[in-house]
């Protein structure tokens, strides 16, 4: 994946990872897919009224959550993530449970109270920006975020922010480009393009005129590179470089994922399982087997002993109260300034 | 008996087919989805857009211009706040050029609570809208009334905004209120025009011949007589404020249900009728509360009919809040519902001057 | 004695030396020119941005996030119509994250008509703004009201969005409306303050010591008392009532003028005061009149206060047309003048129940 | 000017027009000048609120003007322009008067009866779309004109949209690349960057990341190229090369002009002259001259004909009526399909 080559002739030896990482990161991709399971599972027993997540991206997601300088302020990184992001938060160490307190819209949800969608993450204590709806605009505001890290202002930390393939089209993923890479002026600013090759229904052929969308990056001066999402070694290089740039010399780099949308676009689609598409978790699997790091015995193992960890939290959820109609009017104006650390 | 969206769907066929549109397009809006609530399925000028709201407005304006006649999508109102600017500019340049440039277009948008759509799908855009002159602004409450309101809004020369209201849009029509030419039987109609589940590469409606049918913009319709109060609404809440009329009667009390269908170019004349009848009103809406539409009826209301009033107008709307919230009971306490819609008439007819 | 946009520069100028402004932002906000209308020259951290308002509202979002204090300027209102989405999100998530990340910044921009402006430089956008839940809305009418407005809109947690008045904007303070610690001497200010024409490279601003002075976002002005008509106002419109007020005087009538200064919150205390006093209501302002914020007020008036009207209340607004046209004729029928709103107390005065 | 070279390199001898074309181009250039000149004096002298217009770009706009396919309908060139296109105007037979109709914002005044400010040009005769004030937007509208004149259409015109270098930054810029790119769906659109160094009063340098801006039309596999908008000749073959390529393969093209912006950014600024600046029309001048095709008398005989035309003309436009306050409701809703032949 370096910035001319495409991601195919990136070497695997070159990025293989030792069997402690290679566990490390298949355990955490199992959790975030057994997660996804879970929410799609509450979906359909009416447990929630929508479900949209990243099963299909946890090759990538994973990697990221890990590489990610985690902290409050700017001297961490700040996340401008999307609704597809649940694998990283777990690789940062989030709690599986408290997105079942969001799928179920439950008072005890922590990251919106019950207000917001299932993967709508926000967490100010690990600069987990609000995850909102809206497609694309989290490339407007990352520049922000950006900008209070940029050269000269000492700050250690960076801004990576993550949207889809489709959402690129929107003005927002432009605005990100051009004051990212303005001369003299250029942002620490990692962005991401998960590219699942799909908006919804519509797909990624007739939508673009280039193949990848990283090609965009170039005019900007910027590095580009194109890495198999699929591929968590692959990722987590691709990401370990990009990051080190971006760290080092405090100027944009464009990284573009190929990944897969294991379980269609939401709820709404049906969430059934695409079959044609490649299972991130499946190929990883093969491989920590022919390099004997697992067996599929410990494989089928630990995804039971997970599923049922979070089938026994799901019934907890449950219990929980739902939000009380007068908290409507509750957090309309702040009395606090919580992001200059009054509390 | 169709639903709305079929409805909707079958209006845009007898467009495309007679009327003259060249263009229904948005996201996911062509094959193979046919619109996120199927309202484009199986239209031959359907087609996919890239995904920005700014692009599908300025190619909707663009092809006006260009004599073309098209039909544009933002699959939620939630996601058109940042094309104002354009809106206010298909609104403003017949205007600005002094009558050289006239812009047909129509855009087309679910709004409304009503589904558990949290933050981003629950969004109303009447006021928005109301503020942007030089558009017709129409919002059907029943299927016949989004056929009729949607081929009007097709012949219009100017630019018209159709709010489809999202929590109706899988709800039947009444008997006796049928499209002119859809089957009466409702599993025959699906058959013909819904497009199957799963690979759909080979399907092709079969279209009933319908006849043309234009609900004149800038009418309202009176849905229930009443002699006590006038409720004006619109939308999913004109089947609310039915429902709370209904139960009121037993009560004794006899409200006014007025759907204004239109909201730009509205129907005065309706509503001065109304008032000097029953000298109370009630204006209901799902949008927020500060700077509403409701308010400007009301408003008009004081200023022209004063003397009219046995009681201070109500206006039911939207909590003034940042957003909707997903749990049912956050979004029951956000927006109008039945029984507050029935206190609030019963309110206003107990009301002794 | 200072002119309005002079107390905006000094208030920005105490904002980075003092309060924590890091960061004040805009397309020509920075050297050589800073602000089209002179606000933000000689200010160490003021620098222009790219030509894109989504970029700057992001931005100031972004650093509000990152715990900064940006204040960001959309050049005219008039071009904020295609932030309205992001406008949106920086008032909805303190409540979406339910507490989490609240959103401190300030948005400053020129508004309303007065100035021969044409279709894009003569927009209001108190009808817009107070539709955005989140957001505290506040508007001045005077130099030290503009200075201590913004001081306490630096200092809010909240995002705060700051109208400047174009037509205001270069009118002078009235003796004994001073800013604490500005010169007597306006030629003095000027001189100190003001950068050069021609080459500026070298120029340095010579600041005066300024004291804080926080004008509280909520609270309203009674600029004149009177016992007959409450004209509730904003703005450039405050100027015109007030004349409107000592030539009615003469007339013997007796008009009060409240200068609301902050639209959201509003101060409803000195509302209904004052309706309780005179029983007769005007609001006056420059958006256009259908779903104005205006008719929000009246709207609450009668509902809460219907038995204290002895008249009808009214509605003074700009005409519900799609732009403001640049020939004089045009601009002076399109929003209020000072005749009108003489007109308009007048009448109310007069009015008998 | 070709898709790769710099313009520098463009073989001036290549690009020689007949001396009948230099001529006719040099007689628009000046007319188009004066007409400027009148403009702002007018707005010195009171006879007007604001000036915005485009002197300094004369040398390009008006071969654009020239080269345009003229008329009304999809068979015919949409024009997208933006404020500073008067000479473009006059290449297509516009009448100067009318300029300063609307300068001194009369009813008279035929692109919007006193409304608008100078320059904002509106002629659907000859499918001269509206400008209007806000940066950019021209460049979103334009894809629905072009996409009227796709292939597979039959339509003879093509669309041409034009605005300046710091517009570039907002995301209609973008939305322009992106749908008139989309493989298989391409659109006849041409997209010109005037690009003056300047917005208002902020400088290129420091605002973007590459050094030409035409560089952004190369990942969407468009030719892209620039020019010297100061020369009339090189820009006559760059727009004929670009109109003649969007024509044929109905495809989108970027040309960027390197352009003057001889009295600052407008009336607001003072709109006086800005001597660092090359003024196209001397540069053209001294050609014509050295290339014996016109003489210092004509040329002084010429300009002093033409200012005293337009002097004249001033006197007589301050005599016409201001529009009547009560025609602010004019014009709201339209009762005819204009645009689509109703009348
Ligand atoms: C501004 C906006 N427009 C439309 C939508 C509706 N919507 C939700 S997801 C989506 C598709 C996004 O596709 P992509 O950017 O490729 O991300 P993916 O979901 O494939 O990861 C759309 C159109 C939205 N959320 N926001
Ligand atoms: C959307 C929008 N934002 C801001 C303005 C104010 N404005 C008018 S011209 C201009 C600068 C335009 O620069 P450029 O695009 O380079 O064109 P030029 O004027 O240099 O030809 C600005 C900021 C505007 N008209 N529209
Ligand atoms: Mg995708
Ligand atoms: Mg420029």
């Amino acid at each position: 994946m370096s910035s001319s080559a495409p991601a195919s002739i990136s070497s695997a030896i070159a990025n293989r990872l030792s069997p402690e990482a290679c566990l490390q990161i298949y355990d955490l991709m199992l959790r975030a897919r057994v997660l996804e399971e879970r929410l799609i599972t509450m979906y359909k027993q009416g447990d929630g009224f929508f479900w949209i997540g990243g099963p299909g991206e946890e090759a990538f997601n994973v990697p990221l959550g890990l590489l990610v300088n985690k902290g409050m302020g700017v001297d961490h990184d700040y996340l401008h993530l999307h609704y597809r992001s649940a694998a990283t938060l777990l690789a940062m160490g989030a709690d599986p449970v408290d997105s079942l307190r969001q799928m179920k819209n439950v008072a005890t949800d922590p990251y919106s109270k019950g207000r917001n969608f299932a993967g709508h993450f926000s967490k100010r204590e690990w600069n987990v920006v609000p995850v909102s709806s809206p497609i694309e605009v989290q490339f407007s505001i990352a520049i922000g975020t950006a900008r209070a890290q940029r050269a000269g202002t000492g700050a250690k930390g960076i801004t990576i922010v993550q949207g889809g393939d489709a959402g690129t089209a929107e003005g927002d993923f432009a605005t990100a480009l051009v004051w990212s890479s303005r001369k003299g002026a250029e942002l620490p600013l990692l962005m991401i393009v998960t590219n699942n090759r799909y908006g919804i229904s519509t797909p990624f052929a007739g939508q673009h005129g280039y193949d990848q969308i990283s090609e965009r990056g170039r005019a900007f001066g910027m590095p580009v590179a194109v890495v198999d999402g699929n591929d968590p070694e692959a990722s987590h290089a691709a990401l370990a470089k990009a990051l080190e740039y971006v760290r080092t010399e405090r100027k944009p780099y464009l990284l573009e994922a190929m990944v897969s949308r294991l379980r269609g676009h939401s709820s709404a689609s049906g969430a059934n399982l695409a079959k044609e598409e490649i299972d991130c978790l499946d190929k990883f699997e093969q491989k920590l087997v022919e390099r004997s790091l697992i067996t599929r015995a410990q494989i089928d193992n630990r995804r039971d002993v997970l599923t049922n960890e979070l089938a026994e939290a799901g019934k907890r959820v449950r219990t929980e109260p739902a939000p009380d109609p007068s908290s409507i009017f509750d957090y309309v104006f702040a009395d606090k300034n919580h992001v200059r650390g009054e509390s | 008996m169709s639903t709305m969206i079929q409805a909707i769907r079958m209006a845009l066929h007898v467009g495309e087919s007679r009327l003259g549109v060249t263009d229904i397009f948005g996201e996911d809006v062509g094959p193979p989805l046919g619109g996120v609530f199927t309202g484009t399925q199986g239209l031959k000028t359907a087609w996919n857009t890239p995904l920005d709201e700014r692009g599908i407005v300025g190619m909707a304006i663009g092809l006006a211009l260009a004599g073309q006649k098209p039909v544009a999508e933002i699959q939620f109102c939630d996601y058109a706040f940042n094309t104002i600017d354009l809106l206010k500019i298909a609104g403003n340049t017949y205007w600005s050029t002094a009558g050289d440039w006239n812009v047909p277009l129509v855009l087309m948008t679910p709004v409304g609570a009503g589904i558990r759509g949290s933050l981003y799908h629950s969004h109303s855009f009447d006021a928005m809208a109301t503020r942007i002159p030089g558009w017709k602004i129409v919002m059907p409450s029943t299927p016949r009334d989004a056929y009729g309101l949607l081929l009007s809004a097709i012949q219009d020369p100017n630019p018209v905004m159709f709010l489809m209201p999202k929590a109706l849009l899988r709800v039947k029509s009444k008997p006796g209120e049928d499209i002119p030419g859809e089957p009466g039987d409702d599993k025959r109609l699906a058959m013909m025009i819904d497009a199957p589940l799963g690979d759909r590469s080979a399907w092709k409606p079969e279209w009933p011949d319908l006849e043309e049918l234009y609900i004149p913009i800038g009418k309202a319709k009176v849905v229930r007589e009443g002699s006590q109060v006038s409720v004006l609404t619109y939308g999913r809440n004109v089947l609310m404020a039915l429902a709370a009329a209904e139960e009121l009667a037993a009560e004794g009390i006899d409200a006014e249900i007025i759907d204004l269908r239109s909201l730009h170019p509205y129907d005065w004349d309706a509503i001065v009728a109304s008032v000097r009848k029953t000298n109370r009103v009630l204006c209901v809406n799902e949008d927020t509360e500060i700077t509403n539409f409701g308010e400007h009826l009301i408003r008009r209301i004081v200023e022209e009919l004063f003397y009219e009033l046995h009681a201070p107008p109500k206006l039911l709307a939207g909590a003034h809040i940042p957003g909707i919230g997903l749990a049912d009971s956050l979004e029951m306490a956000s927006v109008p519902q039945t029984a507050g819609i029935k206190a609030a008439i019963a309110e206003l007819a107990a009301h002794e001057p």
